[in-house]
């Protein structure tokens, strides 16, 4: 395979891409070729490194996310971009964000199972909006009385938080395990008891692990 | 967050007995946060500020710097019911789940003030530790939620990047939409909406609001048309009142503006905030 | 003015013409740089021309248009990438349909206006396919900050409802009576199951449309 073909398998990657204004799988891009001329996969993977060279020095990038591979505007020139649109970009509330955390983190997870941990319910407008952008669906129901639904996250939030895997979500704080909090609290509780100032030989910041 | 540094100066006003109100890390604190007052109008907002109750004890422990595993269940059970009753006392319906919260609260302190029996069943679950691992829990998710917010993400700090299409050899098929389609997702938005109730949308007859956009829509460029060229007598009698209701319409969401230099003279129109 | 200082407004015009999907003059990219960086007509000209010859032997090129500069696919490359829209088309989210539905019925109106009333967050790719699809357009911007786009319906959207005009919407007090509408499609789209599943069930492809 010489280097013109390349460059032109190249060309048509990136015209498709920037036709499409949304990540297109390594396939997809393969299936835009008839049979005949159809790259092979790793030829395919290889255009793609080439594609993402090309465009160093340039107002765009090639961009790896869940569902593909996505062209957008660097980073950097966002403060320039972003004087284009006169709407403020959109806001979310932080009961939304902290129930698409915890549908991210836990899933499945029930819309019970949220306010559990949430300590409040959770308004099915907000449920709306995450099915509405597409963030998370439905995956099942669960096996309990009313059958709740079980709520996953999407490959298209994690394009839309240029993700390519769950795995790469910032990781979630430790948590001390509850055995452990009892015999802390244990402790803590005679020593409020018995009424005295504690001449606390281990400071509880070192107990975290 | 918070500028309540308690320091460690004795209140008077508070209990008999110089017991310690809090101890932060060992450290015992006699004295009241002072910020403990809040202005009617901040209460409005109270609500909307937490996220329920688990965030409001977070917040009240994050204020004194207590660690969550050394939370001094009465000074925050005080804070606690403090904030509710001001609340409640300010007639602001308050979530059930807050006063659930302060059941337990109040469950925890008095278990705290009785004489630990050791023959306790084990199996039970000593509600502290189980207030504390829901707070650690709620806490985890809440920065997790945090750090979501803080991921660069489309439309904020990414722009996808597309391109005009050439001219295409076939154009690219539509879906087919049915007009009672939509009529009907009107329908399930008003339901919603309980908007039947609100005369708001019924008002204006829609030729009205039709010609309250083809009037915008003139009005597009910073320029000031006359009054007069809004209507098109053609249309007649029907067509010029329509337009002239679409106008004081305009006027009234303030979107358009009417000046008349002198009395009598010319009156002239433009859209408040052209594009 | 050095050439790193050019290859910078370059990349700069270059992203925000991605990024707008629409042509931008050559004062509107002038002015997406603040005052003290703004570069003279005379210096944005000759970006322009760094930028189209930067596009050769790329998906994409630069077009002149009347009302600016436009960065377009290269037609060369349409029989690929016309075949990215070959899918059949799938049906509109309800989401978009309430929408188009509050944009005839309350406008001019604006985004957070119709968030307002569907209590949910209303995605900007819904009004950009109904931009796209000319059943909507701006009229206006309303005089709050932020300046936010006022939508009403285009003539287009009549013709596509064979509608004279939108009087011949029925009232809302009508819309309230819809669940007989509603009975008779699902009456009708059950006559059509029926009527289609005799022959071949398992053929999903001729139900429907």
């Amino acid at each position: 395979m010489n280097e013109e073909h390349l460059l032109r398998i190249q060309a048509i990657a990136e015209a498709a891409l920037l036709a499409a204004g949304k990540p297109l799988s390594l396939d997809q891009l393969r299936e835009l070729f008839t049979e005949d001329e159809r790259p092979a996969r790793q030829v395919m993977e290889h255009v793609m490194m080439l594609l993402e060279s090309a465009c160093e020095n340039r107002g765009f990038e090639l961009k790896k996310v869940a569902s593909g591979f996505r062209l957008q505007i660097r980073e950097e020139y966002a403060p320039w971009v972003g004087r284009l649109f006169e709407e403020r970009p959109q806001r979310y509330s932080r009961a939304l964000l902290e129930t698409l955390a915890l549908i991210a983190y836990r899933q499945p997870i029930t819309r019970g199972e949220i306010e559990d941990i949430r300590g409040v319910t959770v308004s099915s407008n907000i449920i709306r909006t995450l099915l509405e952008r597409e963030w998370v669906r439905v995956v099942g129901h669960r096996d309990v009385p009313g059958r709740p639904a079980m709520y996953a996250t999407t490959k298209q939030f994690l394009d839309y938080f240029n993700l390519s895997g769950l795995d790469q979500l910032p990781p979630l704080s430790e948590v001390r395990d509850l055995e452990e909090i009892g015999r802390e609290i244990e402790k803590n509780m005679q020593a409020e008891i018995e009424f005295e100032s504690p001449k606390d030989d281990d400071s509880n910041e070192q107990t975290l692990h | 967050m918070d500028d309540s540094e308690a320091t460690p100066v004795a209140d008077e006003e508070e209990t008999p007995e110089q017991s310690p109100l809090a101890r932060v890390s060992g450290k015992p604190f006699v004295d009241l946060p002072k910020d403990l007052y809040i202005p009617p109008d901040a209460l409005a907002v109270f609500l909307e500020a937490f996220e329920g109750p688990l965030d409001l004890l977070l917040y009240l422990i994050r204020r004194q710097n207590m660690d969550i595993l050394n939370v001094d269940v009465s000074e925050i059970t005080r804070q606690y019911m403090d904030y509710i009753g001001a609340v409640e006392a300010m007639r602001f319906e308050l979530a059930a789940e807050y006063l659930v919260m302060a059941a337990t609260l109040a469950e925890i302190k008095s278990r705290m003030l009785l004489p630990r029996q050791e023959s306790e069943d084990d199996d039970e679950v000593d509600p502290r530790a189980e207030l504390i691992r829901r707070l650690q829990q709620y806490e985890r998710f809440k920065k997790a939620a945090e750090d979501i917010d803080e991921l660069p993400r489309l439309e904020r700090d990414n722009f996808s990047a597309s391109a005009a299409l050439p001219k295409m050899p076939s154009s690219q098929p539509h879906p087919d939409v049915d007009l009672r389609e939509m009529l009907l997702a009107l329908q399930g938005v008003l339901q919603r909406a309980d908007l039947f109730t609100s005369h708001h949308v019924e008002r204006e007859k829609l030729s009205t609001r039709e010609r309250m956009s083809a009037i915008l829509s003139v009005l597009r460029d910073d320029h000031f048309v006359t009054f007069e060229s809004l209507f098109t007598p053609e249309e007649g009698k029907l067509g010029v009142v329509v337009s002239f209701l679409a106008t004081l319409e305009l006027v009234k969401e303030q979107l358009i503006e009417v000046v008349q230099a002198e009395v009598l003279g010319p009156i002239h129109v433009r859209a408040r905030a052209a594009s």
